[in-house]
């Protein structure tokens, strides 16, 4: 199956999708919020059933972060990405975790580097980072050179015998 | 001076005015308690050397058309038991003096002076009348004791009354055959009337029944199941008893009745000079230490492994007795004596564990140690005498055991005894790791201390004891004498030095070894404190691989490693040793429950005329069952 | 075993006492690099596992968009230590997809000498880590020493033993050297040679078939829904590749035969031959890959790579690397530093969600050997 | 009388230490080479030893102090019972029963010592070792029973002396089952691999050594050491014959270390409870059929 | 008098340390710890083309017998923390190796939020090698320099901070036990 027919596919079944073709093997889905958890069903049992991560994407002008779903089949032998994108200031999105089960650690770093909730993914802990205080590091309003010299810089060696 | 007779009078009166007006009173009652056994050893002590010293007392009971005459004949085998019997119980009494203050089971010292009282009946009866009456009398209160009138024991102490039963009835079908064949119940005549038989199949039968008598007392396998259950429900305080001296009244039996019988056995012949049977039957005393050994790695309860490490100790003593030659039942003698005075130990150290901590259970406990060094010290001279490690006196007796079984050129046994001997080690330092050391939990942290002085008593004496047998074994071994020479054994390797250990592929000379032994400590010593200094850290500061233990939650109770320590082993090997036996035994056990159940109806409602009655009835009930 | 396991974490509810912790790592021997894991123990079984990551990570992603196109080839090497070229070939590829550049030939395939190379580093310290995790550690010396002969290789073709920095957007730095391709034959010579050394000592040695086999097994389809990638997937039986799935440099060319066990169980003895016959492989492609070697320029001319811009787009690359994909998702948006790069490690689905699955059923002697044969790379899902 | 005993057996002590680590040092150099690599200079252990002995020490309670007396003490009144070339600081003949159960107070020095330094990872091998321990005693004490039966006595000197005349009267060509089994078990009583579980540090962080620091590792290192010493003057005593001379005996016992060393050198490790069922056929199966050999048939 | 014997008794002193400093050198227990990707190099140096043992260097596994605690390249929060924790297990006298640029001031981390930049503010560091990685060649050299000072008694990092215990302890406290975050409008 080409991925022009695959995505045509796709298309009749969701329409309300936007589709992008990168290069022969490789396409994009965009899909709105709310049904993208169908995609993804529908997607897997149509043999895209290996989820290489989930990673955002912080659009800070347009004010939404983009959420990443990597697929590949195995058996088409074609990489898809379904993006989602969620507003910025209310950043809860459905967790993925029903349709692939390692979907629960590459949401727990997404949640801990962006600060995105996931709804219905039980552990949401910090794993990378320790005891985090300020702003979710990977977020393109934190500036991790102002962090850098503020936390490390520990000025001259004063106090020292 | 009537001495026999005193002791065992004095002990009902003094069981029956505890039990009348003292059954409150835990001070009192012990206290006199501790008179009791210590008056007694005074007096046993006089008899040492008077072996024809002999107690009659009419009787009016007749058996048939011959008239009965109790006697109690004073005999060195029987005086050395009596002599460990009250002196045990003598410290065992002043260590439940200071125990018994909180945990206090009421019946308790009634019922152990009965049971003293009758233990004079069994080790110096020369009739098997009494010796049988001594029997009931022995096996009878512990059952009281063991189950303590408590739910929660009931199915762990029906093992015990279901195979002690078992084995009375056996004796008494035993006792029985005896007197059917030779026309006499006097212990010495009959043995002698049936050596005097061609071995025929009448000896064969009339072994089995004393057999599963004395068996089941000395908790060999097969019979071995009520031992752990037993020692694990009876109170702390109560189990040196059960280990220290109860179990070894069937070796007691054994030496008394079928030692002298073996070459009569069932199976006719000799191998290596060893009569056959005796030789299977050292056989079983193998088995018996390897099946409890290795049920002994995965017991949790720390009084049920030092039970299954009894159970172990026995098999050697059995092995030993049954080679039936004098470094054989020297060692086994030996064995037997050390092993007392051990395990008691053993036993008394974990009581007072028990008394401070409240719990038996090895998971639960750690590092206790830290807080109760003089029990720590105890316990390790113990489980080293236990493990046959040299100074300590376990050593001794096992050197002469090895020897016995090498001398008859045993060499699969003497491998399979080591088996069970290294064994040892195993789970005799999982008990000194998860009830010693370790990681303290944090609810032992303020409320354990030492015991009192009182309780340390017997700990400090045991620990003389151990560590002075072990190096001149010629303090046990040299009193013996007599007795070898009594049961006609040639003296061949009982030797006159203090210090010297011997054997028939080679003598020790504990002293040397121990001048040593302490060589290399002090020396050690030395070295450790010239060189650089060291620092004290708490506990929890441990290699955690770089981690602090704060941040994942860990605190003492979760960094003490205690639980399933020879895991792997036992998952391998545990099923095929642990299936058989207790399979057998729990659905013997399920039909003994009815009659229990009905015992335990009576004795439920604290209505104390109870325990009285059933002895009573029971004892009628023997007695008129022989007289019929 | 499972039936075991559940007995024992009913045991360990019960009571609690029976249960304790040993911290496995980050300072622990059996531990291949800076992370750890808090196992639950109940005896020397393993019942349950917490995770503690993090102490690698540098935030390669954010550094990233604060550097030029340029510089941030000094960055991803360290993403992954022990197979640092697939990083920069992903990176480069992806930015060259971006861009519209078609690099030459030669450069293809030199990128796919190097990478294969680079991969032939790591597994011998695969291999090796197999025989350090069950105390055989003389293999481990000698594969980490005839790892040495590679890196030396390297130091000649781009001057860095471990980091080399070599592939740029638009081709590599440089040529071969003159006598290199000789060395590099005589040495795959050498390795073929000493393959069956290797051979000898662990993995016809008996212990460490009894030890390897039957060690967490993992189906295909088990092993497709966990997110487990490369070799570790091939060890199951399935015959996935993104050399010849979804080619980049040259491996459209140069034929690979991705080998495969019959009845692969999917263990860790499996896992353990399936990095040799990869070993074994690489050796192949390499020879075929200079049998083919093309004349020609090594790189197109980007112009001042410091005003480097990319158009604005976005593109996935993914790439085979001796721990399984390696993918670089890059964000342009038409300016001088990228706009995001997303790094898709192949060890975070197996050394931080699959050993949930796995780690309990194991006991604490197989922990380190579990790891070592999925050969987990902390860095690579600290990043 | 007693102060020439002890001037002997401090001699003896000497000589064992210092045997004992150059065995380590020169086994360290042997598997260096194995491993092509350099290795450290044969003197290499005598540094070790001093330098952690003059380092600052940790400790968590007295019991450590004194398990770690224990285990050394232990060990070198072990030494001091094992013939060396027939010398003995007492004549004690080198009761068997005696060597095997004071080395076991040794062991049990050292599993109390890492017991109560609270880790659990050293009673994990502490547990290990003595379920080893079980391994390897059988078929050793088989071999053992072997040669006492042959000589009646349970001295190793007897047993050394049994065998003068020529090397055709040593036992490890007349008994070569009973001398292969005896190899094995003692390179499980070294934990030299295959049998090193107890200390795999890949597994449990070195096992009992895992809080053991400064002068505590000292003397576990002068107690292994004495320990390799130990095994191989046994092993020596039992099948290579008598030795003339300290030298001789010394020579000997190095063969017996050599060959540990170079299996230690390309073996992994097991898993423990394989470890003791290989000790329990193996070896055992060796040393009985010897026994049935030599006493049956 | 006094001074006299107090002098002799410093004089011998020093004469034992100086004894005692020869085998230290010779004797190097280095701690099995991966801090950061340097530990690359490390393999190939106790492997056989350089063979660390030779010198006596060798690995060991728990901080309690370690001599010597390489940090090998960068330090993140996490690994400083554990660093510190490691560091105050080992029993004196220990010594510190810095490896790469990373630890000397952050190297090309030097604006990433979760590495550090000046290892030597939180521990005390006797050697510092430059590079990034070094090579093992320079790892060697370093090692010999540190057994060069070790035997003079020069490297004396853990008197250091012994000294200024309160001065690393604040640092370490301003870095791993903040309660506030260190940028503004940081919550969350």
């Amino acid at each position: 199956m080409k991925i022009k027919e695959m995505l045509e596919n796709i298309k009749k079944e969701f329409p309300y999708i936007g589709t992008e073709i990168q290069e022969e093997k490789q396409a994009r889905i965009y899909v709105c919020n709310d049904k993208f958890l169908n995609i993804l069903t529908y997607l897997r049992n149509e043999k895209f059933e290996h989820l290489a991560n989930i990673f955002a994407i912080d659009w800070i002008d347009e004010k939404e972060f983009e959420i990443n779903y990597n697929l590949w089949s195995y058996e088409y032998l074609v990489s898809i990405i379904v993006k989602v994108r969620i507003p910025r200031d209310k950043a809860k999105i459905p967790t993925a975790l029903n349709i692939w089960d390692h979907a629960q650690i590459y949401e727990r770093e997404v949640h801990e580097f962006f600060g995105i909730e996931f709804i219905g993914n039980p552990d949401l802990s910090p794993l990378f980072l320790h005891n985090w205080k300020d702003l979710p590091p990977m977020r393109k309003d934190f500036d991790t050179e102002a962090f850098s010299r503020k936390a490390f810089d520990v000025g001259e060696r004063e106090g020292e015998k | 001076m009537i001495t026999f007779g005193t002791i065992v009078i004095l002990g009902i009166l003094i069981s029956l005015i505890i039990w009348l007006f003292f059954r409150e009173n835990k001070v009192i009652s012990w206290i006199l308690f501790i008179l009791y056994t210590g008056f007694s050893f005074v007096l046993l002590l006089r008899l040492y050397g008077q072996w024809q010293y002999y107690e009659a007392f009419k009787s009016i009971i007749y058996l048939g058309n011959i008239k009965i005459k109790f006697t109690l004949q004073n005999n060195m085998l029987g005086w050395i038991f009596a002599i460990l019997i009250f002196g045990i119980s003598f410290f065992n009494g002043l260590f439940s003096l200071g125990f018994s203050k909180s945990k206090y089971s009421k019946n308790i010292v009634p019922l152990w002076t009965l049971i003293l009282s009758a233990s004079i009946l069994i080790l110096f009866a020369k009739d098997f009348i009494l010796f049988f009456v001594g029997w009931e009398y022995l096996t009878w209160p512990v059952f009281f004791i063991v189950n303590q009138g408590k739910k929660k024991f009931y199915s762990d102490s029906m093992y015990y009354f279901a195979l002690n039963v078992l084995g009375g009835m056996a004796l008494m079908l035993g006792i029985w055959l005896v007197f059917k064949n030779t026309q006499t119940l006097d212990i010495k005549t009959s043995i002698s009337i049936l050596l005097s038989h061609k071995a025929s199949i009448h000896t064969f039968w009339l072994l089995i029944p004393f057999f599963i008598a004395f068996l089941v007392k000395s908790a060999a396998y097969p019979f071995h199941v009520w031992a752990p259950r037993a020692h694990s429900s009876a109170p702390a305080d109560f189990s040196p008893f059960i280990s220290g001296i109860m179990i070894k009244f069937g070796i007691f039996g054994i030496l008394l009745f079928i030692y002298p019988l073996l070459s009569k056995g069932f199976i006719p012949g000799t191998y290596h000079g060893v009569p056959t049977t005796a030789y299977f039957l050292s056989w079983l005393g193998i088995i018996t230490s390897i099946v409890a050994t290795v049920l002994a790695f995965s017991e949790n309860n720390m009084k049920r492994l030092m039970a299954y490490s009894s159970v172990a100790n026995v098999g050697y003593i059995l092995t030993a007795i049954f080679l039936t030659t004098p470094l054989g039942i020297e060692g086994g003698i030996f064995h037997t004596i050390n092993h007392m005075i051990f395990k008691v130990i053993i036993f008394i150290t974990l009581a007072a564990v028990y008394f401070r901590t409240g719990t038996a259970d090895m998971s639960k406990l750690g590092g206790i140690a830290y807080k109760m060094p003089i029990t720590f010290m105890t316990f390790l001279i113990g489980i080293i005498a236990a493990a046959g490690i040299f100074p300590m006196n376990g050593f001794t007796s096992k050197w002469i055991i090895f020897q016995a079984i090498l001398e008859k050129h045993f060499y699969l046994m003497a491998v399979a005894m080591f088996f069970a001997s290294t064994g040892a080690f195993l789970y005799l330092y999982r008990a000194l790791h998860s009830i010693f050391l370790g990681q303290i939990k944090p609810e032992h942290r303020d409320s354990v201390k030492e015991v009192p002085f009182l309780m340390q008593i017997p700990m400090w004496i045991g620990m003389i004891l151990i560590i002075s047998i072990g190096v001149f074994p010629g303090l046990v071994l040299k009193p013996l004498i007599p007795f070898f020479n009594s049961i006609g054994l040639p003296a061949k390797y009982i030797l006159t030095s203090l210090s010297k250990l011997p054997g028939s592929f080679g003598q020790l000379n504990t002293l040397n070894a121990a001048i040593i032994f302490g060589f290399a400590a002090v020396l050690v010593t030395i070295l450790f404190f010239v060189v650089a200094k060291h620092h004290k850290k708490p506990f929890m500061d441990n290699y955690t691989a770089g981690e602090d233990p704060k941040d994942w939650g860990v605190d003492e109770n979760r960094y003490q490693f205690a639980y399933g320590f020879y895991q792997p082993f036992e998952k391998k090997f545990l099923p095929f040793f642990k299936r058989s036996v207790d399979m057998f035994w729990q659905y013997f056990g399920f039909y003994t429950k009815h009659l229990g159940e009905w015992f335990n109806n009576i004795f439920k409602d604290d209505n104390n005329f109870g325990y009285i009655a059933i002895i009573g009835i029971v004892i009628i009930f023997i007695f008129g069952g022989f007289v019929l | 075993m499972i039936d075991r396991f559940t007995e024992l974490k009913k045991i360990a509810q019960k009571d609690g006492h029976v249960l304790y912790n040993i911290f496995f790592g980050p300072n622990h021997p059996g531990m291949n690099g800076n992370f750890g894991y808090v196992l639950d123990m109940v005896g020397s079984q393993v019942v349950d596992v917490r995770l503690n990551a993090g102490q690698l990570h540098r935030g390669f992603e954010k550094l990233m968009e604060k550097r030029l196109w340029v510089q941030n080839f000094s960055l991803i090497p360290r993403v992954c230590v022990v197979d640092p070229d697939p990083n920069e070939v992903a990176y480069a590829t992806t930015a060259e997809k971006l861009a519209d550049i078609d690099i030459p030939k030669r450069a293809k395939y030199i990128r796919t000498i190097t990478l294969e190379m680079s991969r032939m580093t790591s597994l011998l310290m695969g291999m090796g880590s197999v025989g350090g995790a069950t105390g055989l550690y003389t293999i481990m010396y000698w594969m980490l020493s005839d790892r040495d002969y590679l890196l030396d290789m390297f130091e000649w073709l781009t001057g860095g033993r471990v980091y080399h920095i070599f592939n740029l957007i638009g081709g590599v730095r440089r040529d071969f050297p003159e006598g290199w391709i000789d060395k590099i034959l005589e040495l795959m010579d050498y390795f073929e040679n000493k393959l069956k050394e290797y051979d000898h000592l662990l993995y016809n040695n008996p212990i460490i078939v009894k030890r390897l086999e039957g060690l967490a097994p993992i189906t295909g389809d088990e092993a497709k829904k966990w997110g487990v990638t490369g070799p570790n997937l091939r060890a199951t039986g399935v015959r996935s590749d993104i050399r010849i799935d979804y080619p980049y440099a040259a491996y459209n060319e140069v034929e690979v035969n991705i080998p495969i066990q019959e009845d692969a169980k999917g263990d860790a003895l499996a896992r353990a031959i399936q990095v040799r016959l990869e070993f074994e492989e690489s050796i192949n492609i390499i020879r075929k890959a200079i049998k083919q070697l093309p004349e020609g320029p090594v790189r197109v001319k980007i112009g001042n790579p410091l005003k480097l811009r990319i158009p604005k787009g976005e593109a996935y690359t993914k790439i085979e690397s001796s721990k399984g994909e390696f993918g670089y998702y890059i964000v342009s948006d038409g300016g001088i530093k990228p706009y995001r790069v997303s790094v898709r490690g192949p060890s975070l689905p197996v050394g931080l969600f699959l050993c949930k699955r796995d780690l309990p059923k194991i006991r604490i002697e197989d922990v380190a050997l579990w790891m070592n044969t999925y050969s987990i790379c902390a860095p690579d899902f600290d990043r | 009388m007693i102060f020439l005993i002890l001037l002997k057996a401090f001699l003896i002590t000497l000589w064992v230490v210092f045997i004992g680590l150059l065995f380590l040092g020169i086994g360290r150099k042997i598997t260096a080479r194995i491993q092509k690599r350099y290795g450290p200079p044969f003197y290499q252990q005598f540094i070790d030893v001093i330098k952690l002995l003059a380092k600052e020490s940790i400790w968590h309670h007295w019991i450590m102090i004194l398990g770690a007396i224990m285990a050394l003490g232990g060990l070198i009144a072990t030494a001091l019972h094992v013939p060396i070339a027939g010398i003995l600081p007492y004549d004690s003949n080198g009761p068997i029963f005696l060597v095997l159960y004071l080395s076991a107070i040794g062991y049990l020095g050292m599993a109390m010592g890492v017991s109560a330094s609270g880790n659990p990872n050293a009673p994990l091998g502490i547990g290990r070792a003595l379920t080893l321990m079980l391994g390897y005693e059988i078929p050793f004490a088989a071999v053992l029973i072997i040669f006492m039966g042959l000589t009646k006595s349970s001295y190793f000197l007897q047993i050394a002396q049994s065998q003068a005349g020529g090397i055709l009267h040593w036992n490890f060509i007349r008994y070569p089952l009973a001398f292969i089994g005896a190899e094995i078990a003692v390179q499980a009583m070294m934990a030299e691999k295959p049998f090193d579980q107890m200390i795999a540090p890949a597994e449990i962080a070195s096992g009992p050594l895992v809080e053991w620091p400064g002068k505590f590792l000292g003397l576990g290192m002068i107690q292994m050491g004495v320990s390799v010493f130990i095994e191989t003057a046994i092993i020596t005593n039992l099948f290579l014959g008598p030795s003339h001379n300290i030298l001789d005996f010394t020579l000997k016992q190095f063969g017996i270390y050599f060959i540990a060393l170079c299996i230690n050198a390309v073996m992994p490790r097991f898993k423990i409870e394989n470890a003791a069922i290989y000790l329990w056929t193996i070896p055992l199966g060796l040393g009985l059929l010897q026994m049935l050999i030599t006493f049956v048939l | 008098m006094l001074d006299k014997i107090q002098k002799d008794r410093e004089k011998r002193q020093s004469a034992w340390e100086a004894v005692i400093n020869y085998f230290r050198k010779r004797s190097l227990y280095m701690l099995h710890y991966c801090t950061g990707c340097g530990a690359i190099e490390l393999p190939p140096i106790m492997t056989s083309r350089w063979d660390m043992e030779r010198f006596g260097i060798a690995p060991m596994a728990t901080p309690r017998q370690a001599d010597i605690l390489l940090v090998t390249g960068y330090a993140s929060q996490k690994t400083i923390k554990r660093l510190i924790y490691t560091y105050e297990q080992m029993p004196n006298p220990k010594w510190v190796l810095g490896f790469g640029s990373c630890t000397i001031n952050g190297g090309i981390y030097w604006d990433s939020y979760n590495v550090i930049n000046k290892l030597d503010r939180y521990i005390p560091i006797d050697l510092f090698i430059s590079g990034c990685m070094p090579r093992p060649q320079s790892i060697l050299s370093a090692m010999k320099k540190l057994q060069e000072m070790i035997g003079k008694g020069e490297a004396k990092g853990y008197e250091r901070y012994k000294q200024n215990y309160e001065w690393y302890k604040k640092n370490q406290r301003k870095l791993l036990e903040r309660e506030t975050p260190f940028l503004d409008g940081g919550e969350k």
